[in-house]
């Protein structure tokens, strides 16, 4: 065990902090739920891939830096530091990027690859189902065989990035006897397609943060299936596996939110009576930082040759009971300003963004598989209950 | 010693209640969303029909003259139904501090003919406390009670100046209230403004606790039957352990709050010395219950809770937004942790009820 | 709503004050889990009896009082003030003498009310046996009908009191073809019955609070069969929502020990570090408040001829948790002495019984229905969720 | 940058944690209540032979100059076998103060041979920090480090009157320790003492977060063990969604609690003016784990976990004790929250590793 970061880590992050001082944009970017902040942020995308800071831990030869988790760390660390834009391209560079090089054959890398890295095109998810939300398996949306193509009938929903993005990636339904997770496909499908429709819907702040895609006889090459024809299920159960596990929630993300809950908390201390208050911003901070401890002793471990394992499942609860007592607790600290939306209020600066963070947060338990499928998760597999 | 409510008091809340719930749908309340006032003229008619304006409002100026347990189970159907208007602060909050007014001769003929405006519905009357930064719906009335110090002031629409806010529920619209205090518009000062003013945070607590209880009950009744319609893994998720007690803790919560804001109600009206610690024991327990409700009800609703078009938001926000009105948490919390270290503090099962609880006054007035 | 009380229940409350502090035994009795304490404690029940005091609400022909639930909340209130002994009664006062009343014969009444009622006979309860606690309708301790006996085969278990009480009652299996929650019947067994084997088990104090019993061909009268044969399941019902209601834990109980945790809080507070302790105490006592607040609001109802619905389920999660809350408060309080049995401290005062009831509030959530099936129950009879 | 602990100190872990399993039985335990001293000297020797009296006494002094990080997972093992021998506390707490007291050259003779009869098992060295009001096993020991005021003594056992306290975990033998100081037994004063205490404390937390680890493990693995096997229903318990969530709520608290013990144990070692954060953040996490683990592990076993035949509660009892030795919640998440107010306190993530953790000591001697 040794603590310290090497003289190529530290090295590193001076490096990622002079770029970032160099190039985050000194105005917020609009919300990348609008039109014109999706454009924004896709710009953001193509100046970090310009640099080479798009996915560190990807390939030099897809615009990465072939970065370790621990170098990734200290991106990630060095990038809320900075008050970067969130990333666009978060569906890309963290789930289907990583899938792509593990199952794409050399054409599909050399199309797509470069092409997300460069935010030339945002994808979006398509996983859920109106009854296949918690319960993948259910997946109805059929893709058949015609020739060299499929065509795609059925809906999705909940589809983060839907509403802009150009392509989106998901599970189809390729083998209609077939049930559950047998007979599904990965299938990449260009949202310009004639009989797409993307309906946006808006979510708890009025923007649409996600959407439904109807699919009405869509017709896709045979080019876009990614692995084999009705091995779907096992190429996204490692999708959701990137997902679920290290990379979904970066702890710096959570450590700066903690820090400012605790200066928050000293201008306001002296001003409010919880009497639990205290108490609440102590506990936020530890857990942030165990949350950061935790994935730092992952990604050792995982440096070093070893697995990661069943234990990850207890990420995503931890990060989003987190999340949601970070910002609860902040609102105390505003007391009855904090229902305010701050752009309309005079004491804006105080107000920040955290009811904007705080009905975030509300989604974090819900989605990635709700936190009661997640406590399913460790109590059948890391602790090993019976399931009937 | 009863602790219940008369079939009149059960019924007035039936009638009521399903009116509300008949008129109060949730295409209405976001028609209001777009309008520009925030109100529904016609349920303000319908409300002043059924006595809303008046029931609070003494017999000598053409109201009911009926109390606050009369009246919390009305405030409780209006949470329920999420109502925009802000009929329950107008007639406990505003109401109640205009008949203190006239009760302690201040102002009389002025505050008499302002009643019996109110409770023929004619006139409307707004009141703002300071442990508010803002004040809902502070532009539509025609009169606002304001405090400047330990001052009260009955100021018209036409000497105030309003700055809209948006609040995360798009059912409120909120208002910064400027005005020039005048010895003109003085209606109460010194001592006697600080009672009516300690008096008004209390109702306007109570007022707040009562909807909460309402709020609270309808999140669950929606994610309940949510929760037997939506279907995963072959089944209704309703069957699922961990969803029966998401929904049972809030039953629990919900079922104990109850009793606290009814004996609030009735502190407020026989025993105001006391109710200080009978009300912000009723807005903690009824807010934090609402709290628990709110985010439960959502966690059950899955992606879809978190959406706009699913309408458990109008009551979700709704529910943040009140428990942090008229005293958050912390507040009401503190006030009873300062009575519980006073030595004198008369706790434990015979002050609970009674006499002796009624009575005495060991430090309200501190 | 009036929360005054009448004239005739304030004399009420001042009779049972006077006669409480003329008679409660000056010295703690011992242990009711001990040979010795357990006589002290019968000699109080004879005590209470002599003075009509055993069970107000019940009719005055049975040595009770014929009190309505409101004199009864006054008479606990009192009783608690008083710091008068524990009932080691209970079972019989609580759950049998209510159920014997409703479906005894004239003369079960005649043997077994007074008996009960002057202490003469304690009862200890015989519902549960090793695969049938929270699922009581899995009972299998057989009592075959031979000519006019019953003749009783197999195992109880968790009978508070059996270790020294004189009587039991139970359920039985008489219909030996039956299954789940057919063919029980409602019967009463005399302990020192030839082939009744008590053992004693002890509780997480050392003291043994419950036991198994045993039962190897135990021959018992049919005179002493409580309702009909077969018919025990519904009269178990009627005892178990009995103890599940209103009667099972009173609120005087719950006020008393956060009046004392506010006085421990007072003296203590300096002394302390714990930055959430004040909202805990705030929070027992405002719940010890509400509990008692809606114990009240539900014995109103039922003076007026209402009915106790679904809704009393909540009662017992919210008694037993804050029986622990209280407890872990108290000893947070007490910090590190808090693990001291206080016999052999110097500081016994300020100890006093907090470890004790700590202890014991261990086993709220367990007993009677585990929270889980409460959880299950309010779910599906009060809010009417799906049970498959 | 590597949170890893090395094949060595697992192996060395595995080989400690599987002679206490073997050794450590629940019946072994059982008898040493009803013992006279509550040591099982077999027990006593076998730890020894491990090495774990010498593992942290200098090599100079015959031990093996291993640290923190080294002995830290062997502690947790302690823990999860519920070991009752008092040999963590003995190691790290009085062998540590042994270590600090030759490496700033005070008496240096007379703590050199003590550690290495230490490091033989030849000689037996307590520690009492003023944190705790009793001594565990105490009176075993043949010298006790003791503290008056600033300075720290050192005092033969024939110099110690012991009065024994029963604790509610029957493995534990509490005592009060009376004594006299004196010139003759002071082995360090006045700023140097306390520093010395100071580095105690945080060690005595460890210690106690490190094996309060593992009997959170132990107890969630009791629980999930027995809900396999007991069957209600007609099916085991631990099919039921409610039961498998109380366990991975405790799942989910011990996994997070993990890392936060390493770092302190790294903490301790090599940056100790940071330790009082690391430590405090260490034994709020590792205690609020078990703590949760011994309610939710009781519930799991309904009445039988109620019961003193059940073993479950030798864990339990324990968890209840460690949790508030060495400084309970209410200490430790003080000390953090003092930190925290500090205006030059570096938080965030550039602060959590490395060198600028490692060599900042933003208010560490206040």
């Amino acid at each position: 065990m040794d603590l310290l970061y090497t003289p190529s880590q530290t090295q590193f992050r001076e490096e990622v902090r002079a770029w970032l001082a160099a190039h985050v944009p000194a105005k917020k970017l609009a919300s990348f739920d609008t039109a014109e902040g999706f454009e924004q942020h896709r710009q953001w995308e193509k100046t970090l891939a310009a640099g080479n800071w798009g996915m560190v831990t990807w390939p030099k030869e897809y615009g990465g830096r072939a970065c370790d988790l621990i170098e990734w760390l200290i991106f990630e660390e060095e990038y809320y530091r900075a008050g970067a834009p969130l990333r666009v391209n978060q569906n890309g560079i963290f789930l289907l990027g990583p899938t792509l090089m593990e199952y794409g054959t050399e054409a599909q890398k050399e199309r797509f690859i470069s092409a997300m890295a460069s935010g030339e095109e945002i994808w979006a998810q398509a996983w859920s189902e109106p009854n296949a939300g918690s319960d993948m398996a259910a997946i109805r949306c059929r893709a058949d065989r015609d020739g060299d193509d499929y065509v795609i009938n059925g809906q999705k929903i909940w589809s983060t990035r839907a509403v802009f993005a150009d392509y989106a990636f998901g599970l189809f339904r390729t083998d209609p006897e077939s049930s559950r997770h047998h007979g599904l496909s990965f299938i990449l499908v260009p949202l310009d397609s004639p009989g797409v429709t993307v309906r946006p819907i808006e979510q708890l702040n009025g923007l649409p943060g996600f959407a439904e895609i109807f699919f009405d006889d869509v017709r896709v090459s045979d080019f876009n299936l990614l692995g084999g024809e009705n091995q779907g299920w096992q190429i996204a159960m490692s999708t959701a596996g990137f997902e679920r596990g290290l990379m979904l929630r970066s702890p710096a993300r959570f450590q700066q939110a903690s820090r400012r809950l605790v200066e928050l908390y000293r201008k306001r201390r002296n001003d409010i009576l919880d009497l639990s208050i205290e108490d609440s911003v102590v506990r936020c901070y530890m857990d942030a930082e165990a949350y950061a401890l935790s994935t730092y002793q992952t990604a050792s471990r995982l440096v070093a040759g070893g697995h990661i394992g069943a234990e990850s499942s207890c990420n995503k609860i931890f990060w989003s009971e987190l999340d949601i007592r970070i910002h609860e607790t902040a609102l105390s600290l505003l007391g009855a300003r904090a229902e305010i939306e701050p752009e309309t209020a005079e004491d804006h600066a105080e107000l920040g963004t955290w009811l904007d963070g705080f009905l975030f947060s509300q989604s974090g338990p819900i989605y990635a598989g709700t936190n009661e499928i997640q406590r399913n998760i460790i109590a059948e597999r890391m602790l090993g209950m019976p399931r009937k | 010693m009863d602790f219940t409510f008369t079939d009149d008091q059960l019924a007035f809340r039936d009638s009521v209640g399903s009116m509300l719930e008949n008129e109060v749908t949730t295409a209405s309340i976001r028609e209001r969303w777009t309008g520009d006032s925030g109100e529904n003229g016609d349920m303000l008619n319908m409300l002043n029909e059924m006595g809303m304006n008046s029931l609070l409002v003494p017999e000598s100026c053409g109201g009911l003259g009926m109390d606050l347990v009369d009246f919390v189970l009305l405030a409780d159907a209006c949470g329920k139904a999420a109502l925009p208007e802000s009929i329950v602060e107008d007639a406990v909050v505003a109401g109640g501090l205009l008949s203190d007014l006239l009760a302690s001769g201040q102002h009389t003929d002025q505050v008499q003919e302002l009643l019996g405006g109110v409770a023929a519905g004619d006139i409307r009357v707004g009141c703002a406390h300071i442990i508010n930064p803002y004040s809902n719906f502070a532009h539509r009335k025609d009169w606002m009670l304001l405090a400047n110090g330990n001052d009260v002031h009955l100021v018209p629409k036409s000497d105030l100046k309003f700055t809209a806010l948006k609040s995360v529920d798009p059912s409120r619209r909120l208002q910064k209230v400027d005005w020039a205090p005048s010895r003109k518009t003085r209606v109460a000062e010194g001592e006697v403004g600080a009672g009516l003013q300690r008096a008004t945070l209390n109702r306007g607590a109570l007022a707040a606790a009562a909807q909460l209880l309402g709020l609270a009950q309808a999140m669950v009744q929606q994610a309940v039957d949510y929760s037997a319609t939506r279907e995963q893994f072959g089944k209704a998720i309703g069957t699922n352990q961990a969803v029966k007690h998401l929904m049972a803790d809030c039953a629990v919560q919900i079922e104990f709050a109850k009793p606290v804001v009814y004996r609030a109600a009735y502190t407020v009206g026989v025993a105001p010395q006391r109710a200080d610690w009978a009300v912000s024991h009723a807005k903690t327990a009824a807010g934090s219950a609402a709290e628990l409700s709110a985010r439960n009800a959502t966690q059950v609703h899955g992606a879809m809770g978190y959406t706009w078009e699913c309408d458990l938001h109008i009551w979700v926000k709704r529910a943040w937004a009140l428990a942090k009105e008229w005293g958050d948490a912390g507040f009401h919390k503190n006030r009873i942790h300062e009575w519980l270290l006073q030595p004198n503090a008369l706790l434990g099962p015979e002050f609970t009820f009674g006499k002796r609880y009624i009575d005495h006054s060991d430090s309200a007035a501190a």
